[in-house]
């Protein structure tokens, strides 16, 4: 393979692997943006993957699935909010009930789906003109639909984030959701309509897995993806444009792993693997390090809002 | 005044657990009127305006806008109804910058924000209510004045008729307040109802046309400002005599110096110059007040002394000893006491009890210990002895110091700063926010650690208070001591120039020596 | 919602019924190992209508098997199959406390008086599955995406590439390890680097079907495992070596029951069709089948295995001199790789 | 007029109330669970009888739950000292895997030596190992103020991979046909047992830890310091408390506890060191430390209870109930006891709205 090749292969396929994190990252940024963490995001993600495939299965049609995933995350995304936001429960323990609930149920609702084909599963395709540009076009013109979604929707999110005013109140009741609520914005109900908004993400990025990027149903095929975009949001410091270029990097390290050892370099995999969890770390290390302890996190994450309480 | 009111509130009844809040409150409130609200800590002054600002649901009573009843199911709905708040704790959203705090607001704002338009807005304002803030600077580095500026500014741009003002004097400068008080007259002016919370009479009697008086959150006068007498409040308030503007206690007794600081430089929080070059000393029995504007280095001349600042150039001499450069513990140990500006941030624990609260800096002591072991029984009698000799009010001895008024948490931090009997106190802002019972306890603990031959640092911008207990007076600007006045010789008017800036004296008395 | 299919309900006739349990170390529905198993769970069941069968999925290796296993005995279960080599110490320590109860382990090698050991001859299909492979190749590059480096994927790929020669001495196995077992996005993202390094073929040893629907994505061949994959990835699937544990639970079960089960080291041949090929794809030739028949009787006679002799390793040296066969003991612990493999073992 | 029903927060959870509102919210799961499972075409009842059965109907069953509670008693209180510090430390798992892979190098190296060097020394590397991965954290933590939570979960894959790069590379056992296992241990480092069952002296020590927890916790004057600055690290720094020392040491320890339940398990019921050590004990022990409020007592009856779920819910399918079912059924009750919380901490009241 030459070398140019060789760099195509593993940035296109990093952006492969990353995008089903892309779209939990995005999921959990918008959660965690309006002051909620939820770490049910395997969860999500698992009971997106399912719920597409058996709608997409069902209906032979992949976008009803992908609707269908989101509409599930984002029904997951419902029970958190109901816990965390109107019960007030502990976000941690919330979260990792739901990852427990949406492993079982997944499994439960795919027993017959196992080992089924999607009739028509997302596949690249080369986007015109944009496809044969050297080297650009490869890696970043040639995939599935879903893929240029993912880039549209950081695109919506960094605008609506940075230019509009309801992405303001979303990140004023993330911050400071007394002064938000005393403004007359609705937190309670903009806390739960952007966790819901945050479960169908994390939905969609499961069936980005059972409808792109390895077409099937099995259980827990997620395998700890749900985890990563938990990091990712983290090392994206909450903006979009970074936990893109982070879930790319995130993807790449296997891919370059997998092309390492097909170019023949002798690397232990164990001490690779460890790279992505070392290296989020690292980053997160230099970050606070350089920036004297300022993080970007939203002011009131993980706290419960009450109105009369002081 | 025979035309409608714009807003009455009828029989308002708001609970908390254990505590009723408004007892069947009536108000009414017009346009074109300021209106003070007067009344101790606690007595339900925030309360019944959070309600009329529809933060908080009343248990019982209705509000009428406009002689129509008004239900307000949040503050949306009473911003509708043109109701606006400016809290005793800003709500304000830190990282953001003032224009997009200022249009967090808007309801019906484009659905993109353009920051041309809000700029334009913003200097509207500037020119009718001289109003002047920066649009571009994110909020969490402004002044407490500038915020409350933004505050208002953000009430008025969304074209609010009644402006509430939660206790706003309590953290500016006299000049601030003043230039304040003229935007109030102007907003009455413009036919606004303006509601201004307070506890300090002289301020009633300069702005207000009404006052209504609270007590346990009970109404127990509304009535004209003309006609009324300071005393006559005082006494609606607090259903007691007291004295007020007590004569200047007598200066204690000078001992030997205590404290030296030479050429003393530290960063602040940004990490800019806090302190620069500066120089202080002090003897025992004296209390030494530093006046100023808040933001001119006396947190950084606290934070220094006591070790939770590094001291970057100069020396800290205390009791003839080296201490520059030592941790707060070996301070404490060597007596530096320090009552912080942040009561329940810094100076105590919310979630923690009053015994705990009382043990904090002195959990190792042996008589609080058994071996490693806390002797909790031990500290019970303390805190209890404590509380019960500094007459401090709380739920109990286990109720986290959470629940207890603004007033009774400074008396138990005061407390327990004293009853360790230090060297040298250093006390910012203590009466802030507090009633004019509170405050005479307060300064009343003060001399009397004076009087046993404590040196004090006081830090203060209510210069009525540093007249009435100084025997000093040092003016911090920009980092320095600008101007050392032995209190006979403070000329109330230089100081106000000094603290702006404005007027360098003599040579000579930057650096006097303490006597 | 999915329906059960197991039929589960018979109380009255239970007591009567012979109890056998499997433990699994997956859930069945991972479409790969477990699911083999369970798919000769429900052959037993309906080959052996006088046994009743239980299952505990997902059971991890550590200290839930024992108990899960002394919990199924208790229940009265008179034979287990616990199948996964963690489950190996717990099974001989359960078994030590019921001896009358047999033990079945796959893929272990410790045996008790209770206990036996079973597992099959995978390498032979996957030498056959290698054949086809090697005819199908045309840039003499194919993948292998290996799980992780134990005796028995070693021995997979050694087999394959042993197959793939047999008939094409040009072609190489490219060997990338994902470590893992399951992750089929992972998986087949590893099977994309090798189409992308060149291959044309792509053998597996994982549960997913990732790996063949790469190379079904890349216009490319695939050997698929465990079960039949062909339904993943029609166009790509050459065939795929399968497990076929139904009539070996039947007959231990049998045995069990006639009393002649003895505690034997059952490693399974192509002989007993307890490993077998799934059924070949169209693009493959009448001439490959044939030659993979051919191998297959060799096999199944007796006459010829995998790792006779003459055999060499990845420099060339002599391994097993020809004439010689590799004993079991020797391909239990496979730790190196034949000739023809592009890849190494992490050591 | 209306009747108004507000909440109102309560200013003190009663102690009855902590222990009625858990009760009755793992009943109410317990109901939403029967409906589901009625739903599925099975007897709710039988099920329950069946998972209480497995997990505490009989004295192997009971056994086997106190077994798989003792991992999660010495995570949980391990997570406990670190919570009580507001240090988020969901490190248990990895702190865990190095705790056993640290012990498991006196068995590997030195098998003859004697049990009463064999036994402590272990228990003292155990501690070590997992100590030293939950200070790690705790410096960049205490240095840069790089999120504990964060890094904690990422040293967690490093140790899984580190221990799994052991067992399949240098510590793999030379008679073990290459399989991923360590030698047997020599019966020197074997925990003693009670009985015939598999409860091991881990239970004695997690009972005694329990005990001392409460002591320094509540009692000393080093849990005097963690409580401080665990409610307000301005007001601890105020007080002369040395920060960052004691976010080392508070790391150290939550991390030695967690890597002694390593040990005890690799040397208590393992035998060896292998992957998949532990089915995510370090995750579940978070859950009953929160849920336990970090009472150390709790946590020992509340770890008793998590491994009766989880004994319970293997032992259900056996009667056809699949795993994902179990899953969904934990879930579940986790979702009505975190959201019944809310009753401890707030009350109904209802008031009348008086016309004025
Ligand atoms: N959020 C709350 N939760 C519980 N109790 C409260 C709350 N807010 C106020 N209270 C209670 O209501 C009473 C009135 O408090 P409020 O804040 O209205 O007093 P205030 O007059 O504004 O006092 P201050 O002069 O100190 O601002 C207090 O005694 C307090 O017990
Ligand atoms: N979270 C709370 N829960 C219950 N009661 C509270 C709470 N917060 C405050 N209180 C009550 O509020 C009363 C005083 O309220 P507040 O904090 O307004 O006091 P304050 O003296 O006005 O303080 P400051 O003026 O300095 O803000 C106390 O008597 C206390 O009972
Ligand atoms: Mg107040
Ligand atoms: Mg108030």
């Amino acid at each position: 393979m030459g070398e140019q090749a060789f760099y195509i292969a593993i940035l296109s396929s990093a952006v492969i692997a990353g995008t089903p994190i892309l779209y939990a990252a995005l999921g959990e940024l918008v959660t965690e943006r309006a002051g909620v963490t939820n770490l049910g995001v395997e969860g999500m993600m698992l009971i997106g993957a399912v719920s597409g495939f058996m709608a997409a299965i069902v209906t032979g049609n992949s976008w009803i699935g992908f609707a269908a995933a989101m509409l599930a995350g984002g029904a997951m995304g419902l029970i958190h909010a109901v816990l965390t936001v109107s019960l007030r429960a502990n976000q941690v323990v919330s979260g990792l009930a739901l990852t427990l609930f949406g492993t079982g149920l997944s499994g439960y609702l795919g027993k017959s789906y196992i080992g089924i084909p999607v009739a028509e599963p997302f596949r690249g395709v080369s986007l015109p003109l944009l496809g044969d540009i050297p080297l650009l076009g490869p890696v970043l013109f040639r995939h599935d639909v879903l893929i240029y979604l993912s880039w549209a929707i950081v695109l919506a999110l960094w605008f609506f984030l940075s230019r509009t005013r309801a992405g303001l109140n979303l990140q004023a009741i993330g911050e400071n959701p007394g002064a938000a609520d005393s403004l007359g914005i609705p937190v309670f109900s903009l806390r739960y309509f952007y966790v819901i908004v945050g479960g169908m993400l994390c939905g969609a990025g499961g069936a980005y897995l059972s409808l792109a990027s390895a077409p099937s149903w099995l259980e827990n095929m997620t395998a700890g993806r749900g985890w990563i975009a938990v990091a990712l949001v983290i090392f994206a410091l909450w903006k979009p444009g970074r936990a893109l270029v982070g879930s790319y990097l995130f993807g790449g390290i296997d891919a370059l792993g997998f092309h390492l050892q097909a170019a023949g370099v002798h690397v232990s995999h164990f001490f690779l693997q460890m790279l992505p969890y070392l290296f989020t770390i690292a980053v997160l290390t230099i970050v606070m390090a350089r920036r004297g302890g300022r993080l970007a996190a939203p002011g009131s994450l993980g706290i419960p809002y009450d109105r009369e309480q002081r | 005044m025979m035309k409608q009111p714009l807003v009455q509130m009828r029989g308002i009844v708001k609970k908390f657990p254990g505590v009723v809040a408004n007892d069947h409150v009536d108000l009414d409130l017009f346009a074109g009127e300021i209106h003070a609200l007067l009344g101790e800590n606690g007595s339900g002054k925030s309360t019944i305006m959070s309600i009329l600002a529809g933060l908080y649901k009343p248990d019982a009573g209705e509000i009428l806008v406009d002689g129509a009843p008004a239900d307000f199911g949040s503050p949306r709905d009473a911003i509708d109804a043109g109701i606006g708040m400016v809290h005793q704790h800003f709500k304000l959203v830190e990282p953001f910058t003032v224009a997009q705090n200022i249009q967090l607001s808007e309801r019906d704002g484009a659905f993109l924000l353009s920051d041309a338009a809000i700029r334009q807005e913003i200097k509207a304002f500037e020119t009718r209510f001289g109003l002047a803030v920066d649009p571009d600077a994110p909020v969490w580095q402004l002044s407490v004045g500038e915020k409350q500026r933004v505050e208002i500014v953000r009430m008025l741009y969304r074209g609010s008729r009644v402006l509430i003002l939660d206790e706003p004097t309590a953290v500016l400068t006299p000049q601030e307040t003043a230039e304040l008080f003229v935007n109030m007259k102007k907003m009455a002016a413009a036919g606004c109802a303006v509601v201004f919370i307070t506890h300090k009479m002289n301020e009633v009697q300069e702005v207000a046309d009404r006052v209504t008086v609270l007590r346990g959150g009970k109404v127990s006068g509304t009535m004209l400002c003309r006609d009324v007498h300071a005393q006559e409040l005082v006494w609606l308030m607090v259903g007691r005599e007291i004295v007020l503007n007590a004569e200047r206690c007598a200066s204690g007794q000078c001992g030997g110096e205590i404290l030296s600081m030479k050429n003393v430089s530290a960063l602040n929080d940004s990490g800019r110059p806090g302190l620069s070059d500066l120089a202080l000393s002090l003897r025992a029995g004296q209390i030494f007040g530093i006046a100023g504007v808040a933001g001119n280095g006396q947190k950084e001349l606290a934070e220094v002394l006591t070790g939770l600042r590094r001291t970057e150039t100069g020396s800290i001499q205390f009791l003839g000893e080296n201490v520059t450069g030592m941790s707060p513990s070996e301070l404490i140990a060597r007596g530096i006491s320090y009552v912080p500006e942040d009561r329940l941030g810094m100076g105590l624990v919310p979630s923690l009890d009053a015994v705990e609260n009382m043990l904090l800096k002195s959990y190792t002591h042996p008589e609080y210990s058994h071996g490693w072991l806390i002797n909790r029984k031990a500290a019970e009698a303390k805190t209890a002895a404590v509380v019960q000799q500094y007459n401090v009010k709380l739920a109990g001895l286990s109720q986290p110091v959470r629940s207890m008024s603004g007033g009774n948490l400074q008396k138990l931090l005061l407390a327990r700063e004293i009853s360790e009997h230090p060297k040298l106190i250093i006390v910012v802002y203590p009466a802030r926010g507090l009633d004019v019972g509170a405050t005479e306890s307060i300064h009343k603990l003060l001399m009397e650690l004076r009087d046993q031959g404590a040196a004090i640092l006081l830090v203060s911008e209510d210069l009525d208070e540093l007249m009435k207990l100084s025997d000093r007076v040092g003016v911090m600007f920009g980092g320095q001591i600008v101007g050392n006045f032995p209190i006979e010789e403070v000329d109330l008017e230089e100081v106000g120039l000094l603290m702006m800036g404005l007027f360098r004296p003599k040579e000579e008395r930057i650096h006097g020596d303490g006597r | 919602g999915g329906k059960k299919e197991e039929p589960k309900k018979e109380a009255p006739k239970a007591a009567e019924k012979l109890k056998v349990a499997f433990v699994y170390v997956g859930p069945v529905g991972d479409a790969g190992w477990t699911y083999a198993h369970d798919q000769g769970r429900k052959y037993l069941e309906s080959k052996m209508p006088d046994v009743q069968t239980v299952f505990v999925e997902s059971v991890p290796e550590g200290a839930d098997s024992e108990r899960v296993i002394t919990q199924l005995v208790e229940q009265g279960a008179k034979v287990v199959f616990t199948t996964s080599f963690g489950y190996m110490d717990p099974t001989i320590n359960v078994a030590k406390k019921y001896p009358g109860v047999t033990f079945m382990h796959c893929s272990g090698f410790k045996t008790a008086p209770n206990v036996g050991t079973y597992f099959g001859r995978m390498y032979q299909a996957r030498y056959l599955s290698g054949i086809a492979a090697g005819k199908q190749t045309k840039s003499n590059t194919i993948g292998y995406v290996a799980a992780f480096p134990i005796p028995e994927v070693v021995r997979g790929i050694n087999a394959f590439t042993l197959g793939v020669r047999s008939v094409n001495p040009q072609a190489k196995v490219k060997v990338i390890w994902t470590n893992t077992w399951y992750d089929p996005a992972k998986e087949k993202q590893a099977a994309m680097s090798l189409l992308d390094a060149g291959a044309d073929v792509i053998a597996q040893h994982q549960d997913t079907p990732g790996p063949m629907q790469a190379a079904q994505e890349k216009g490319k061949f695939g050997i698929g495992y465990n079960t039949d994959m062909s339904k993943m990835a029609p166009k790509a699937v050459l065939t795929s070596p399968v497990w076929n544990w139904g009539p070996y639970y039947v007959k231990v079960v049998e045995g069990v029951k006639n009393k002649t089960w003895k505690n034997e080291q059952y490693w399974g041949s192509m002989k007993e069709n307890v490993i077998d090929l799934a059924p070949f794809g169209p693009m493959v030739t009448d001439d490959t089948k044939k030659l993979i028949a051919d191998s297959k009787k060799k096999i199944v006679d007796g006459t010829w295995d995998v790792f006779w002799g003459p055999v060499k390793d990845q420099t060339g040296a002599v391994k097993i001199a020809a004439g010689q066969k590799m004993s079991d003991a020797d391909m239990l612990g496979f730790n190196w790789f034949v000739e023809g493999v592009d890849g190494t073992i992490p050591k | 007029m209306a009747m108004a029903v507000k909440l109102e927060k309560r200013l003190n959870p009663s102690a009855a109330m902590n222990v009625i509102v858990p009760l009755v919210s793992v009943l109410a799961a317990f109901v939403v669970g029967a409906i589901f499972l009625t739903l599925t075409d099975r007897d709710p009842l039988e099920v329950y009888t069946a998972m209480f059965k497995g997990a505490l109907g009989s004295q192997y069953g009971l056994a086997e739950t106190v077994v798989k509670a003792i991992p999660l008693m010495l995570c949980a209180l391990g997570i406990s000292a670190a919570f009580r510090m507001q240090l988020w430390n969901i490190g248990a798992e990895g702190q865990f895997y190095m705790g056993a892979f640290a012990a498991s190098y006196l068995p590997l190296t030195y098998p003859q030596l004697p049990i009463w060097l064999m036994l402590p020394g272990m228990a003292l590397l155990g501690c070590f190992g997992g100590g030293l991965w939950g200070l790690a954290p705790a410096m960049l933590r205490a240095r840069w103020k790089v999120n504990e939570i964060i890094t904690t979960l990422m040293f967690n894959y490093v140790a899984i991979l580190w221990v799994d790069f052991l067992v399949y590379g240098p510590w793999k056992d030379p008679k073990g046909f290459n399989f991923p296992l360590t030698a047997k241990f020599p019966a020197s480092a074997a925990l003693p047992t009670f009985g015939d069952s598999r409860i091991h002296v881990g239970l004695i020590i997690a009972v005694v830890l329990a005990a001392v927890f409460w002591v320094v916790f509540e009692k000393s004057r080093w849990g005097f310091e963690i409580k401080v600055i665990g409610a307000s690290e301005q007001a601890a720094r105020y007080a002369g408390m040395n920060i960052r020392r004691n976010i080392y040491w508070v790391m150290l320890l939550s991390g030695a506890v967690c890597g002694l339940a390593g040990m005890a398990e690799v040397s208590g019921i393992v035998g060896r060191l292998q992957p998949n050590l532990s089915p995510g004990y370090g995750y579940t022990a978070i859950i009953v430390a929160w849920l336990s409020k970090l009472h150390p007592a709790a946590i020992l009856l509340v770890s008793i209870l998590f491994g009766a779920l989880q004994v319970g819910g293997f032992f259900v399918q056996t009667m056809g109930v699949p795993a994902s079912v179990a899953a969904m059924l934990q879930g579940a009750v986790l979702f009505f006891v975190v959201g019944g919380e809310f009753l401890t901490q707030y009350r109904f009241v209802s008031s009348r709205k008086e016309v004025a």
